[in-house]
């Protein structure tokens, strides 16, 4: 009955410890509570993963109060700012501290075609916390026009008066505040999807695990056929098939299943295969001779001692969700302008221009690579933690 | 003899120099004198046969086939009567490669255009004047059903045959009256009757219709099904065109070869062809099959289903320059294959191609300015003579939701909206200041224009005035968000722009319009279809408002699908009503709007009018048009689409603008046979 | 220390200390182990799992892995040459250390099932370890092998030997095992827990072929067990372990019939007897053993202690002194506390 | 074992066939037909295609019928080695891919080597050194291979080439050679060209391996037999490579089956980029354009080397894997 609590120890040990009293529940509890401990034990070990715990919180924050922290309306054009570079802001002026940002005045070169911007040492605009803005839903909750930052007088749009951080696209509109944006998506983008294939995944290579025979055949025929599919084609018949009058939330929600339907065999198999071992498991084993139910078996005693690897598994899938939204933009199959993703902000910086003039638009390149360099970390350090032989 | 009157020539010349100051300033306006933009200019014909060479050169290439007796002197490969061309600049010398980029098989345009002298007829380098070809000349018959066709004495297909009046009733008898292989075409008919082909004398042609076609010789220089050229019209499964090369295609085709259909069809099966006709069609493309006989400055050595396509100089071309040298002066012409448009930008920047104005793109151009002297390259920028690079047209035939098609069939409505566009704005951004805002109408030089207030009719930014016309047509209702709602159910008004990637972002345009609507309180959503996709759903009525380039409508007649709805595969402003006019009213929706109706009536009538009564019923097209906003102009007169050429310093004969315009086949209108390298090492 | 006269000294441990260091703390596994091995006779080192048994053995052959590390003691080796040297000294990949790993001392332990690389042959990988210390050809050590599969008792070895572990039972695996150990003669056999996953009949076999070899080549054995029944049936001498530390040494006779320290008493007392009613509870030591990290002050088992001394055991360490004249034990029963031995020292946490 | 050989064949076959229905639908899935591509595409490029000229093309091409009449009549011909016209190229299949197959094999193999390279030494540093210095910064330089959009990587390493080395600009070979018959000098050429797609395909999979590669080597370095090795006294690098790197490569074997087939998906993007003569590209074309028997055929080839590549795998692992091996009899 020990063996869950020290598997490692001999079955003829004649110095096991005191019997815990009587009653498999509290039994249970301490052993997957024992696990989940030793988890996070090890993960707390793993640096790199710890930091990149905090960024990938970060992120889902700027995510969750992304129209909080732009400052500028993401779909306002503006053809006498368009590929204006990023500001630069100024902390501390003669008057001691004083952020602003310097007044910005283009005008195009009729030789170079180029827009040429100069700022004006005079005109200083000014940074405030908590400014007016563009109005927005907080939360979904209630109207507001605050944002964590922005202009103090609220003059709003034209090039004279307002901030670029990061600069502005091709028709002027301000980079940070539709990063800000595209962060939202891209993140939900990769969660949807994950979810949806963990879903698939779970249930498929769970019943193909579990019954084998015929149905096992049958799904491992199917993950076979899916996996020898170019995803490409997939995609973009699956992208095609798509009902033509949809909206671009709905667009977005399809997207995410096909990217699921094809990531769903990766974890179908782990999934298959864990419950294949499991099943030969001495606690399984014990647990049937105990005369317990199946579904209690499987969700009692299974699903959770492979819960931790579906959690790594579903942390390393995310970034390949996230690069395959990517490169769906990338094909004109995935999310397309007006909807404001990482991809279609990507796909904006594929051109020799950005290369050659513009190359701050090259920018929305930093968070994907981060986020997806620390979900990996994530996911490494929650994989390496969950392993139970580590 | 030719059908040009004193009169018409004088009235061009005035109408060019208009055009030409009207540029010009509209360019210095624009972009405060950049130097890209130059005097339209390019090589003359010379036709008076006083003038012409009575000696003969030929290329180098050439004059070693003759040596070893490949090929006969060029003397007997010339016709008596030869095409004579003054270069633009200076006489050229022969050899060199011309390199381009292309972007795939469906890119045999790119090489088309460059044989674009295969047409009977063409248009001069301003594109306003009709001028000989591969036909010396031509006559229109007083009542105006019979024209007739002077070809080019002791001419000859690429490969030596004579190219006669047999090859035209050839082409009529096998393969255009063939229902097994193609299907007859408006441009053949007159009120819906066909007309036919006949022989006069081995050189003489008469194309015979059963009414007054008089719009027929400008079909005949145009562009179109009938006119095109052998290089266009007969390759990718097509075989319309005038002409085609008797002597070659004749074994192809059941009866005149002599073979039974199922003879055909077993050769063409063991040689991995459908049937007969697919493999005729193979056996005419230019483009796929290097032993077709042409008649263009060029012929293919290396199919355009390659990595690279290759063209080389066809040794019995019939043009010469006026030092009596055998054109073209180049040796051959190579495209590489490129996949997408960043790697010529690339290439292009990095002085990889000797002259390129197809596919590449206008938002590149800093970066093609910057690397100007590095890659020893220059830069020109063309202008188009089109309305608009990117016309909103709003689909009159719309049925699907009745709501929106109250809308999209409202004047007002589209007048408003179009007052709502800020036009500065998208210039500023797309054309980087370089296009003419204003509204869909040809340009002031073209005798087709209604007049310059034309340009300003409802095209001019007024937001005010916009929201109230949207408040006096009943939407006055607004939601939270500040959108205007529907009359029916009060939920908001949400237009479906639709675009597709191509020569101008499109997508992005529309979103700067979709934000500045947004003023007016009207909720626009820019949808980005991939090309096939949108294509199909324009053509099924699925489409409300559609965005494209009315390239083209510059000359209505020849190319009106992009101004009226008068062909359903590009019909954006009334697909049903495409239908309905060419199937005459058998399919699609009858349009019940007398503007249209007008339109069609207009149109239709022209090909019985002369010259002045055409332009009479254009002009009023035009107005028409305008006045109902039916398809919204935004900038156009620009260099987007073709305009913005390369050129490496080493080529000559180069104009510094050329016209760039679906009838002027650019660079055909240039005729490139005539460009060369000045740089020896070049010449290899 | 005892010393029989007639017995030579092979291996002396002498105070080693070997900790484990980790992000959370440091784990004292071996904290102060101090033992002698003698020629030809078997020291049984007895303990409950986790007291620092196989770290020891690792420690001696120096394979002890991060993040273990040898902080203080002497292992003191007499090599065949007759040369002695500091093993602690070495470094664990140095040629000297590699020739006397599996060379002179050699290791059996506890998992025949796991224990072989399924990739290779039984062959293969005892070859392997003959050609590492002898000069001889691939037949010859193929020869040789055979001869040692034979000798630990493996039917047909000419067969067995191109074999692969997987294909053999539990109990011949181990007995392949062994073979590999004496494939060079060694001066020590380390068997750590070499029966524990056999069943009761092989474990006897195994230990029966033990003491046979052990006899014929007169080496020195160190068994490695937390079973009392097999140290009474093998071992000459016993190693008490509990918590890195060695509680009480001395002749298996002399611990059996008098054990000294409670701890010794209380493991003795849980040995099942044929004697005792099947339905009975075996006795067993109140409390258990103490997290790693929270190894107790003063006498490390005073928690658990029936004779705990309040003030004394969980204040001051104990050392290990003789009791008499073949015991030492580690106590304050029998030994006053050390004035010097402060409890500054005894603070094992952090 | 025959018996289980002509199990696994027999599904693979099954598995093809379904997939070449699977092929043939994704491909007509979208709306429209090769035509009305056809007609979008020239519309872009400047050409027109009447509505006659539409109808004819349709009949001629028989995209006007339903699919299994198309289906049936494709997989007839392919069941006789013909994979049909190419309706884009004009020509049979087999000649618009064939020369293109290889250059797909020689870039492939590259990514796949350097990959491979990398990773499983990279793989086995960072087990055995878990947790060190080493272990961060390699994980650390494969996943930044990883994270960067490779399309963008592409791109920005062609502008570098062109701004900074004057390289040639993409493709596989240089202007002065495309035309060429194959010399030393052109194979010379190709080999220049390869290192930077290779690259850039390289290092997308390359963080996956060392992951993998590291953690089968993590789990194998905690099972007792690695201390037996030890005791043996062998070295340790001895010991790490012949018994737990060996037996962490294992799993690897079971992957190779999918590994070519998904290195040339992976390279449709990275080919369109760099505008490679491979087969990545084409598939694109044919599928943008509904060119059914193109793409058919191309998606087809890939999944049945997919399905040859996993009974390749089972019979490699059953020969690496004594226990599989020995227990299947």
């Amino acid at each position: 009955m020990d063996t869950m609590i020290s598997p490692d120890a001999p079955v003829a040990d004649p110095i096991a410890g005191l019997p815990e009293p009587e009653g498999s529940e509290t039994e249970e509890r301490i052993a997957v509570a024992t696990q989940w401990q030793l988890m996070s034990m090890r993960f707390r070990k793993h640096r790199l993963a710890m930091a990149s715990l905090i960024i990938v919180i970060l992120f889902y924050l700027i995510a969750i109060f992304a129209n909080f922290l732009a400052y500028a309306d993401p779909f306002k054009t503006e053809a006498y700012r368009s590929l204006m570079p990023p500001q630069k802001v100024i902390l501390w002026d003669d008057d001691g501290f004083n952020p602003h940002v310097l007044a910005v005045e283009g005008a195009r070169d009729p030789v170079s075609f180029k827009r040429i911007y100069k700022t004006d040492p005079d005109h200083k605009i000014p940074l405030r916390l908590f400014a007016h803005g563009y109005e927005y839903k907080f939360l979904g909750l209630f109207r507001t026009d605050r944002h964590l930052i922005g202009v103090a007088d609220d003059a709003g749009v034209t090039a004279e008066e307002s901030i670029f951080l990061m600069g502005t696209d091709l028709l002027g509109r301000d980079l940070f505040s539709r990063l800000m944006r595209a962060t939202r998506i891209s993140l939900s983008v990769g969660l949807v999807g994950v979810a949806l294939s963990m879903f698939l995944g779970v249930l498929l290579g769970g019943i193909s695990g579990l019954y084998g025979g015929v149905i096992d055949i049958t799904i491992q025929r199917l993950i076979e056929i899916t996996r020898s599919i170019p995803t490409i084609p997939l995609w973009m018949g699956l992208a095609a098939a798509m009902p033509r009058d949809w909206s671009v939330v709905k667009i977005y929600f399809a997207i995410t299943l096909i990217i699921s339907l094809i990531g769903w065999t990766d974890l179908a198999r782990v999934v298959r295969g864990r419950f294949l071992s499991l099943r030969n498991e001495d606690f399984v084993l014990a647990a049937e001779l105990a005369g317990a139910g199946q579904l209690r078996i499987i969700f009692r005693h299974m699903v959770p001692s492979f819960l931790s690897h579906i959690i790594a598994a579903m942390t390393l899938a995310l970034p390949a969700m996230i690069i395959s939204e990517t490169a769906l933009s990338f094909l004109g199959l995935g999310l397309r302008p007006p909807a404001i993703s990482w991809g279609v902000l990507l796909q904006d910086a594929q051109n020799i221009q950005t290369m050659a003039n513009t190359p701050w638009l090259l920018l929305v390149a930093v968070p994907v690579i981060i986020v997806i360099l620390a979900f990996n970390f994530l996911g490494d350090g929650l994989r390496d933690a969950a392993d139970p032989y580590g | 003899m030719w059908h040009v009157t004193l009169k018409r020539v004088r009235l061009l010349i005035v109408l060019t120099i208009l055009f030409v100051m009207l540029i010009s300033s509209a360019s210095l306006n624009a972009q405060g004198g950049g130097g890209y933009i130059g005097e339209l200019e390019g090589p003359t014909l010379v036709l008076d046969p006083a003038q012409w060479p009575t000696e003969f050169s030929e290329a180098p290439m050439l004059a070693e086939k003759v040596a070893a007796g490949d090929l006969p002197p060029v003397v007997e490969r010339i016709p008596s009567e030869p095409l004579v061309i003054q270069p633009l600049d200076s006489i050229g010398e022969y050899g060199g490669t011309w390199r381009r980029a292309f972007v795939g098989p469906g890119d045999g345009e790119n090489g088309n255009r460059i044989n674009a002298s295969d047409k009977l007829l063409f248009w001069d380098y301003t594109g306003t004047e009709i001028v000989p070809s591969a036909a010396k000349g031509w006559e229109v018959s007083e009542d105006g059903t019979t024209t007739t066709v002077f070809l080019r004495e002791g001419m000859k297909w690429s490969d030596g045959a004579p190219f006669t009046a047999d090859d035209f009733v050839f082409w009529f008898e096998w393969m255009y009256s063939d229902t097994r292989i193609t299907t007859p075409i408006a441009d053949m008919a007159v009120q819906g009757q066909q007309g036919r082909v006949e022989k006069v004398d081995d050189y003489t042609v008469s194309f015979v219709f059963p009414g007054p076609n008089l719009l027929f010789v400008d079909l005949l220089a145009g562009d179109t099904l009938i006119g095109g050229g052998q290089s266009v019209r007969q390759s990718r499964g097509t075989s319309y065109g005038a002409y085609a090369p008797a002597h070659y295609l004749k074994q192809f085709i059941p009866e005149v070869s002599g073979k039974t259909e199922e003879e055909l069809n077993k050769e063409a099966t063991d040689a991995g062809f459908e049937d007969w006709v697919t493999r005729l069609h193979f056996a005419t493309d230019w483009q796929l099959n290097p032993d077709v006989p042409n008649i263009g400055p060029f012929r293919t050595v290396q199919p355009i289903n390659t990595e690279a396509w290759v063209v080389e100089r066809n040794p019995y071309y019939w043009a010469v320059d006026t030092a009596g040298n055998q054109l073209p002066y180049l040796d051959r012409v190579v495209f590489t294959l490129a996949e997408n448009p960043q790697i010529i930008t690339l290439r292009a920047i990095a002085g990889e191609y000797d002259q390129q104005e197809r596919h590449i793109l206008m938002t590149e151009l800093p970066a093609i300015i910057e690397n100007q002297e590095t890659s020893n390259y220059t830069l020109h920028l063309d202008l188009a003579f089109n309305g608009s690079d990117a016309v909103y047209q709003f689909n009159q035939s719309y049925d699907a939701d009745p709501e929106i098609a109250k809308w999209l069939t409202n004047a007002d409505f589209r007048r408003a909206l179009s007052i709502g566009i800020d036009r500065d704005q998208l210039n500023e951004t797309f054309w980087l200041g370089a296009g003419v805002p204003g509204s869909a109408v040809p340009a002031e030089s073209s005798p087709y224009n209604p007049g310059p207030e034309y340009r300003d009719m409802w095209s001019t930014y007024d937001p005010d005035l916009a929201n109230q016309m949207l408040d006096d047509i009943g939407l006055t209702e607004r939601d939270s968000d500040g959108y205007r709602v529907r009359t029916d159910n009060g939920e908001r008004l949400r237009l479906e722009i639709q675009a597709v990637a191509s020569f101008l972002p499109y997508v992005q345009i529309s979103e700067m319009i979709a934000d500045q609507w947004s003023d007016l309180g009207i909720y626009a959503e820019p949808r980005e279809y991939e090309r096939t996709l949108g294509m199909t759903r324009a053509a099924n009525n699925e489409t409300q408002i559609f965005v494209w380039t009315n390239g083209g409508t510059e000359l209505l007649y020849l190319f009106p699908r992009h101004a009226i709805p008068v062909d359903p595969t590009e019909a954006f402003m009334g697909p049903a009503f495409a239908k309905w006019f060419v199937t005459n009213g058998a399919d699609g929706i009858e349009p019940t709007d007398p503007n249209l109706l007008r339109i069609y009536e207009l149109f239709t009538a022209a090909t019985g009018l002369d010259e002045a009564g055409r332009i009479q019923n254009a002009q009023e097209i035009w107005k028409i048009l305008v006045d109902q906003q039916y398809g919204i102009g935004t900038v156009g007169q620009s260099p987007a689409f073709m305009g913005v050429r390369i050129v490496n310093n080493d080529f000559a004969n180069i104009p510094d603008r050329t016209c760039i315009a679906q009838h002027c086949r650019t660079p055909g209108g240039s005729h490139p046979e005539t460009f060369y390298f000045t740089n020896p090492d070049r010449r290899d | 220390m005892q010393n029989n006269g007639l017995n030579q000294t092979i291996l002396s441990v002498r105070n080693l200390k070997t900790y484990f260091f980790q992000d959370e703390g440091t784990v004292k596994a071996v904290d102060g182990a101090t033992f002698d091995v003698y020629a030809g006779k078997t020291l049984g080192i007895v303990g409950e799992s986790g007291c620092g048994k196989s770290v020891t053995a690792r420690s001696i052959l120096r394979i002890e892995e991060k993040p273990a590390r040898i902080v203080e003691g002497e292992i003191t080796f007499h090599r065949a040459n007759g040369s002695v040297l500091d093993v602690t000294q070495l470094e664990p990949g140095s040629r000297e250390m590699r020739a006397i790993r599996g060379g002179e001392i050699s290791l059996v332990f506890q998992e025949p099932m796991t224990s072989f690389s399924a990739h290779y042959t039984i062959g293969n990988q005892i070859i392997e370890i003959i050609r590492l210390h002898q000069s001889v050809s691939k037949r010859a050590a193929r020869a040789q092998t055979i001869e040692l599969l034979r000798k630990v008792g493996i039917p047909k070895p000419e067969r067995r030997i191109d074999e692969y572990p997987f294909q053999l039972s539990g109990g011949l695996r181990q007995r392949v095992m062994i073979a590999m150990a004496l494939a060079n003669n060694p001066r020590i056999l380390i068997a750590d827990e070499p029966t524990t996953a056999l069943d009761v009949t092989t474990q006897a076999q195994i230990l029966e072929l033990l003491q046979e070899l052990q006899e014929q080549t007169r080496m020195a054995v160190i068994l490695i067990t937390h079973n009392m029944g097999v140290i009474a049936e093998t071992a000459d001498d016993v190693v008490v372990m509990y918590l890195g530390r060695v509680v009480e040494t001395g002749p298996v006779d002399d611990i059996f019939h008098a054990p000294q320290h409670p701890y010794t008493r209380a493991l003795l007392r849980s040995i099942p007897s044929i004697m005792s009613e099947s339905r009975t509870r075996l006795p067993t030591i109140s409390g258990s053993i103490p997290h790693p990290y929270n190894r107790p002050t003063g006498c490390p088992f005073h928690p658990r202690c029936p004779d705990f001394m309040p003030g004394t055991c969980n204040r001051l360490e104990p050392q290990l002194l003789p009791v008499n004249e073949h015991q030492q034990v580690n106590c304050f029963l029998y030994h006053e506390p050390q004035p010097h031995q402060s409890n500054d020292e005894a603070v094992s946490h952090e | 074992m025959l018996s289980f050989i002509a199990r696994r064949i027999m599904l693979g076959a099954l598995t093809t066939w379904v997939i070449s229905i699977i092929a043939f639908l994704v491909i007509l899935l979208p709306p429209g037909d090769f035509v009305d591509a056809y007609i979008a595409q020239l519309s872009g490029l400047g050409q027109y295609v009447s509505l006659e000229t539409a109808a004819n093309l349709r009949e001629q091409y028989g995209t006007d019928q339903p699919f299994h009449v198309q289906y049936i009549k494709w997989i007839r011909r392919v069941a006789h080695g013909d994979f049909g016209q190419s309706l884009e190229f004009g020509v049979p299949v087999a000649d618009v891919i064939g020369d293109r197959l290889w250059l797909t094999m020689v870039v492939s193999l590259g990514a796949i080597a350097l990959t491979w390279g990398l990773a499983l030494p990279i793989g086995i540093y960072s087990a055995v050194h878990q947790y060190s210095f080493g272990d961060y910064f390699f994980t650390f330089i494969g996943f930044i291979g990883l994270a960067i959009p490779n399309f963008l990587l592409a791109l920005i390493l062609m502008y570098i080439g062109f701004k900074y080395f004057d390289a040639s600009i993409g493709g596989l070979f240089s202007p002065e050679y495309q035309l060429e018959p194959w010399t030393w000098e052109k194979i010379w050429d190709l080999i220049k060209h390869l290192p930077m797609p290779v690259i850039i395909l390289g290092m997308a999979g390359t963080a996956q391996l060392i992951r993998i590669m590291r953690a089968n080597l993590l789990d194998e370095l905690r099972k007792p037999y690695v201390v037996t090795a030890r005791a043996k006294g062998l070295t340790e690098t001895r010991v790490i490579l012949k018994y737990p790197v060996r037996a962490a490569l294992n799993p690897f074997a079971s992957t190779i089956g999918y590994l070519l087939p998904f290195v040339v998906s992976g390279s449709i993007i990275i080919s369109v980029v760099m505008s490679l003569p491979t087969v990545g590209p084409i598939l694109l074309r044919a599928l943008v354009a509904q060119d059914v028997y193109l793409a058919g055929t191309i998606i087809l080839m890939l999944g049945t080397l997919t399905v040859i590549g996993t009974i390749i795998s089972d019979l490699l692992l059953m020969w690496i894997d004594p226990r599989i091996r020995l227990e299947q009899r």
